[in-house]
């Protein structure tokens, strides 16, 4: 069914890395939205610019997301992408698949869209890309109806993602997968029904690794650790050396807190000094090992850089447990959510607000007391301001 | 299957479920050994195996993905998973595929098949993954250049660090469309972030008709729009325009796209982890390199000649940013002969930070 | 003496012509080997020998000053230069005054006559150096504290490390009366910082007497003044003032000392040099101690106990900023006992670079 | 003749440190003007306040600067402190007396002041603390005559400082106490005659030691350095081995850029990647020396933290030859007031202007190109701007 010439695109099909060429071509024998998406991409390719507007409000009843509207400004040149939204569907926690479960998806997204999916968005939801409004109410009815819900957008809760944790990783100080699905299923109104000044999102990795980069694009950025010790199994330091490792060079001297010691026989730790950055146990996963209390690190505000510049996420709770129901971080995320809603502007993200209020009334709404594990070092200024409570102490 | 009508769809449709409990998707071995998992070995760049407490294996063969999927293809994995992995699949959070099985024996026959499915075995260890991308040309409004056609240029051209040469550590490569930088593109080794660079132009006589001028103004995140009564249009202050695009999304008249002058800057040294050093930004590298479909051979060569430079003069177990900082910017800016330019010097807020102030650097 | 008269100023008056030429004010070793100097050795904390290539010697005597001189005593200090200096002095960029001279037998002899005129010997090498120092009390009006009686009593206290005992490095002391912080107590070891804690108080009935308003509204740095046309007065916006103190400098009715109020922050690991590390700005360690004349016992102890920190922990040649840096600023807190309190943490414009965005930190 | 009871003041004759509280007791064995300073501040010290008013505007004739008005607030009770003016007197380059020399100046104050000084103000003046109005015309008559000068004050050049340089010290790459006295000399009128936004301080450092501080409290701030190699005498490494140093610890590994070796024989320097620093050179100065080109590099903007927080430095040119005249510096700088005196508001300095403006319109207007030395590290948001001059080039 090929309809356009694609001289450009058919570039991009040569060369060892999968092509979304091919992908795209493959949709098209059987969907003409997916054809025409070519024809519109090849054009965009020759006048070096794309040919989208923007969305207007689409989505499905009692819902005020999971839908990006987006239209052709070519409609007439290419009519099967005159609507061309996309869906996202809410992937399981850690982004496992049951084959038969995932195929479910594919059979009704052949039925009602394009045929082309992103699996998956940068924020971790299975998106289906390009269907027609008309197909969103009876596409959602399916999906719903086989256990399936649809993610987050606009000023929401966005979809909760997090690093596959202890299904398949030793370092896993916290069960990210279980946190993830019960953050998501806890607030699911929150997901549906935009209320929000901004976006929300949170990530949870399970130690400082972050394989889920959730410092660099989180809301709120769980991060496990622990307190306790790195065990150490010294026959088989001997055997990573023995293997050829360097362990002067490749971990003793790339510690960042030289709290380590090796003298060719044994490997010491100064665990009162080690930082927990995670350099060392990664590098000789069989040899060391955390031991002791598990719990996470609590980071708040990472996001893009519009309008005043990225952010990475923020230590405000250096150290919290986090075991099913996980009562304690929702109460505290709770107040989080409220504060910001009470404190932010349309379209300011938490962190940005947090910068304009300053720290302290962030932690005083949310009660967590200032550590020095919040920052990098003190202020630098002696500018600093005193509430009439604080004159009686020394505070 | 027919579309349901929609009173059907009203009587099936469920509100507020959530996803599936992940529970129901995990490989039998996982759920056995949950938690207990005691260490791994990197078997090749396509390989690798988790040793458990129990004394129980997972080897796990992770292929590349375009991202941009079609059903038909994806259905061609699950048919590998089916036959290999007792029906189980993971994607990876740089949009890999994962198959996993306790069988040894398996881990050279699904690597095959998926290579003949068009998807080839890499991005353990220390090379390169996935590129984490955007969407582009292919359904962004706001995209200042595509965004898969330039990842698959790039991955073609430094493929063997995907699935064979090894770098001196993990390298992350990212691309976004725009400056909203969807992604972690901001923390990545090396990134590619696609950018306007001229003020839009304004269609005032269709202002009137097209837009609203309140929202237009207020979808200016830098303020830069304010109402031009006298036009009935509006009017953009250029020193405040940033050129993100984002009047343009709610006002068509507005025009940002200008594919003489579209095109993307490199951005090198970030990454999101905390081990040794904290977690970075990018960094400009290469303020500008013109749109130059379908192949966009300056910026593949760009971002290669980089990756090479780190290559060769890194140490082991060294980040593209880690390295950078031992060596110092201005080290990298002679090693890789880039362009030091005006742009290079921050002048947004946070630019008093970057000046140097210290009498020690290098020449 | 007499005053001159009116004329006879006039017709004596020069102007523009600059301080003296130094070329008359150097010793005749100097002269000769001016440039060329070769090396250096300390020989105890109060005296050094430069050595130049010629062989020539030149020894220097350091001794302590009070900085505030009065006449007569530096007059006492002429006496020995021209005892035994061949008539020359110089004071150091830190206030110390240097007795120099090519006869090594000299060096016991100015030691002790600078001693017996009440300036004892010391400064050079590892160890204290004069505490850089503002005006105080004894002269400035914004003074939220003293300063030579600050600098008095604490180094009374520490002076075994000016004059005797070692420290891993070169350790600056520093002293500014407000927040003008005139010297360069922001890039100091440690410094003292006297703070105005309350926004000024304003007498409303005196300032359409006594004040201009739009220059009183003018004065202040971060625009917290506004006119009250009511009160034919101004009023100060409480979020926005840090207690500077300008606006009462302009306008005696507005008050901001403080008595109860009035003391001093402290603030630790600066330096200026970029030996090593680069120049750093000092980070608030106390952010209050209240004003305790005439000898601020609190003050001194404050600052005894971080120095005796740094002698038993820091490494040889490691300034007090670079021993900071090194074990991080929370385990600063936790050695020195020091409080961390919300006045720590940045609010200010630049506080973001000050949160630490990284998983990696101690307990 | 004791005027007041000082108790308070006198606990702070006692301790080894010299007293300030004799200083003054000395002079107010002659002055009464010193005698109500020791009243005034017994009361401060009792009171916990300060006694001063401000200033309003003493001078001497043609001159704009030079003298602080100072009035203190209790003239009925301290009269010899009703006028407290300070007068600077502009130091000689590196504050080298001849006796005799600074004995006509003591003998001056005894007549005209307190006979109590500031040896010296932290800017580098000699300060005359403490005389009325009506003595500094015929103070100033008697000091200029015998060849000395006013210091600057207000929104002029202030007195330009340096550190000893050349005259004592083996380190240094410029001749500071010449430049410092060039620039006193050929900008006097801007010392005088206060006409710019506000204050401009120059300070010389002859090397990245900088013991004159100008990295932090000079608007131009001057620091020597080389372009060549550091000659390593090995003969005398050894001998420092020899007398006990740790070479490895407290040299190798200090380096920052990890430049060094030491193989317990020879001591080697991969000069290309040698940050100049200063650290080896100053902890073995027998050993080392630099060699090659001398000049200087130019960094700007430094200030106390009123209002934007305290600023060090910025490199602006990483080096620049200073020979005399030093017509080149001249030159630049000259351009850099230009430029300031034509962006500035009132009471901003320069560094606060180019935070403000952005570096590329200052090192447009002073011609210097952009070059990374300049900066720590490049910009990290994507939000830069772009001239029409440069969409045409790949700039
Ligand atoms: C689909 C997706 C990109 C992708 O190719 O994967 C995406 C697409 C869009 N993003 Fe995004 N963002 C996507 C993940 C992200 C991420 C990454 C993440 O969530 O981990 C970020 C950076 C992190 C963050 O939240 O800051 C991101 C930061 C933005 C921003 C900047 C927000 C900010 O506060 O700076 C915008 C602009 C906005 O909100 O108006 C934005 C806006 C958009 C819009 C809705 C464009 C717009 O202005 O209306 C894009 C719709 C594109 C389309 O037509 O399909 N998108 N966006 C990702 C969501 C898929 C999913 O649900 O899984
Ligand atoms: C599968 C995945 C998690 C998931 O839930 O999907 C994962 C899995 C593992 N990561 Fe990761 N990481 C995954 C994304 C990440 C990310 C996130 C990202 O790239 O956006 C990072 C942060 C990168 C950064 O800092 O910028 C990441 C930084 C690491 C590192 C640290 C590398 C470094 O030296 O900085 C390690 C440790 C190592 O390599 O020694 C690591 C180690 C691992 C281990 C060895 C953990 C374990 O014991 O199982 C896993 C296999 C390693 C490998 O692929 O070489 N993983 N890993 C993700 C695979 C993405 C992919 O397809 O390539
Ligand atoms: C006398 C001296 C302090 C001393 O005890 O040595 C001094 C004293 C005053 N300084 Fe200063 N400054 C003195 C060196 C400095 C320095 C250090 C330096 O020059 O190396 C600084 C920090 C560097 C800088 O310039 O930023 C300094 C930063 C200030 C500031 C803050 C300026 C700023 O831009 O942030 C002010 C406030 C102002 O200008 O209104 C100030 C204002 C003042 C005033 C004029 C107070 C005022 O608001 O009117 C003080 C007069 C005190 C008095 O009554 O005697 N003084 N002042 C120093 C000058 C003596 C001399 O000429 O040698
Ligand atoms: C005399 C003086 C210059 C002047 O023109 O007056 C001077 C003279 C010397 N300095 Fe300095 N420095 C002088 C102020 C400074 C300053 C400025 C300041 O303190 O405000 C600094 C910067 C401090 C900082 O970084 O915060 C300074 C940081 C140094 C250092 C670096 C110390 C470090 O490890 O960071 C050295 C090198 C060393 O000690 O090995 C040094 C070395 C020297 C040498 C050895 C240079 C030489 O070869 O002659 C001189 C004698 C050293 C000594 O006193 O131990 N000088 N020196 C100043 C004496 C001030 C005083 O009375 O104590
Ligand atoms: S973040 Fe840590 S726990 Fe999670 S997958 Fe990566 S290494 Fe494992
Ligand atoms: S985890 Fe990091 S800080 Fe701790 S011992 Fe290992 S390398 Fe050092
Ligand atoms: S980066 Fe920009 S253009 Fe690309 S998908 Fe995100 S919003 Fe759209
Ligand atoms: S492009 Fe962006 S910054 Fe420029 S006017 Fe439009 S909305 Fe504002
Ligand atoms: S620091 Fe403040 S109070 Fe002290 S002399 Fe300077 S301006 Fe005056
Ligand atoms: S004390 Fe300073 S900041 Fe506060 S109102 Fe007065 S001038 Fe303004
Ligand atoms: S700054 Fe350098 S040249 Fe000047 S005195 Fe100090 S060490 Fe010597
Ligand atoms: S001057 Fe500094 S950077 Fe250069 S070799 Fe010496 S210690 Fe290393």
């Amino acid at each position: 069914m090929k309809k356009y010439e694609t001289p450009l695109l058919d570039e991009l099909e040569k060369g060892p890395w999968p092509s979304f060429v091919k992908e795209i071509k493959t949709a098209a024998t059987k969907s003409e939205m997916a054809n025409d998406e070519l024809g519109q991409l090849e054009k965009s390719y020759r006048d070096k610019r794309g040919y989208w507007k923007h969305g207007g409000i689409v989505g499905v009843l009692g819902y005020g997301g999971g839908v990006i509207g987006r239209y052709s400004s070519l409609p007439e040149e290419f009519p099967g992408v005159a609507h061309f939204h996309t869906v996202r569907i809410n992937q399981p926690s850690g982004m496992y698949y049951k084959t038969d479960s995932l195929r479910t998806i594919l059979d009704l997204w052949d039925e009602y869209g394009s045929g082309l999916t992103n699996m998956h968005g940068s924020t971790g939801d299975m998106v289906l890309l390009g269907c027609r409004t008309e197909a969103l109410e009876p596409l959602f009815a399916e999906v719903s109806s086989r256990g399936w819900d649809l993610g987050g957008s606009g000023s929401a809760l966005r979809t909760p993602a997090c690093c596959l944790g202890q299904s398949r990783c030793e370092w896993a100080n916290i069960d990210t997968m279980d946190i993830c699905n019960e953050l998501t299923q806890t607030y699911q109104d929150y997901v549906h029904r935009p209320a929000w000044p901004y976006k929300f999102k949170f990530k949870i990795a399970g130690c400082a690794i972050d394989c889920v980069a959730s410092i660099a694009r989180a809301d709120c950025s769980v991060i496990g650790t622990w307190k306790g010790k790195i065990a150490v199994d010294q026959d088989v330091v001997k055997d990573y050396a023995k293997a050829g490792m360097n362990i002067t060079e490749e971990i003793v001297n790339m510690c960042p807190t030289g709290c380590m010691s090796y003298d060719g026989k044994e490997l010491k730790i100064d665990d009162t000094n080690c930082s927990r950055c995670m350099h060392c146990i990664s590098k000789m996963t069989k040899a060391l090992r955390p031991t002791g209390e598990k719990g996470a690190s609590i980071l708040i505000g990472s996001k893009a850089p519009i309008v005043v510049g990225s952010l990475l996420s923020w230590v405000v709770v250096p150290f919290i447990k986090m075991e099913p129901p996980y009562t304690e971080f929702k109460a505290l995320v709770e107040k989080m959510w409220d504060w910001w809603d009470d404190n932010a502007k349309p379209r300011e993200r938490i962190g940005e607000v947090i910068e304009m209020k300053g720290m302290r009334s962030f932690l005083e709404a949310i009660g967590v007391p200032p550590q020095p594990q919040q920052v990098f070092e003190p202020r630098k200024d002696p500018f600093f301001f005193w509430k009439e409570e604080d004159l009686n102490g020394n505070k | 299957m027919a579309w349901l009508t929609d009173q059907e769809a009203k009587a099936k449709r469920k509100t507020d479920i959530g996803p599936p409990h992940y529970s129901k998707m995990l490989p039998p071995v996982i759920t056995k050994n949950y938690g207990k998992w005691k260490y791994h070995e990197e078997l090749t760049p396509g390989s690798m195996v988790h040793v458990a407490e129990s004394g129980d294996k997972i080897y796990t063969v992770r292929v590349a993905s375009p991202r941009i999927l079609a059903t038909a293809n994806i259905r061609a994995m699950l048919d590998i998973a089916d036959k290999y992995c007792d029906g189980y699949i993971r994607w990876t959070t740089r949009n890999n595929v994962e198959f996993m099985t306790s069988k040894e024996e398996n881990v050279p026959l699904i690597k095959k098949a998926a290579e003949a499915a068009g998807y080839p075995a890499g991005g353990i260890g220390a090379g390169l993954s996935n590129m984490v991308h955007t969407q582009g040309w292919v359904h962004c409004h706001g995209a200042a250049s595509d965004a898969s056609g330039l990842v698959k240029a790039i991955m073609d051209e430094v493929f063997p660090y995907f699935n064979e040469k090894r770098l001196p550590a993990k390298t992350r490569l990212a691309l976004a469309c725009c400056v909203n930088m969807c992604g972690a593109v901001h923390c990545s080794d090396i990134a590619v972030v696609a950018i306007h660079r001229k003020v839009p132009t304004i269609d005032h006589d269709s202002v009137k008709n097209l837009c609203e001028i309140p929202t237009t103004v207020g979808a200016c995140p830098t303020r830069a729009i304010s109402p031009d009564p006298a036009k009935k249009s509006v009017k953009i202050n250029a020193d405040k325009c940033m050129y993100c695009g984002n009047c343009f999304t709610v006002c068509p008249p507005i025009n940002i796209h200008n594919p003489e002058q579209d095109g993307v800057a490199i951005v090198v040294g970030g990454k999101v982890g905390s081990l040794r050093t904290g977690p970075k930004f990018s960094k400009l590298a290469i303020p500008y390199i013109k749109n130059n479909p379908p192949r966009w051979p300056e910026v593949v060569s760009a971002v290669k000649s980089i990756i090479d430079t780190y290559a060769k003069d890194a140490r082991k177990h060294e980040r593209v940013g880690e390295w950078v900082e031992r060596i110092g910017w201005e080290s990298f800016f002679k090693k890789t002969g880039i362009e030091f330019t005006y742009q290079h010097i921050d002048d947004f807020t946070f630019a008093r930070d970057t000046f140097r102030t210290s009498a020690a650097f290098k020449w």
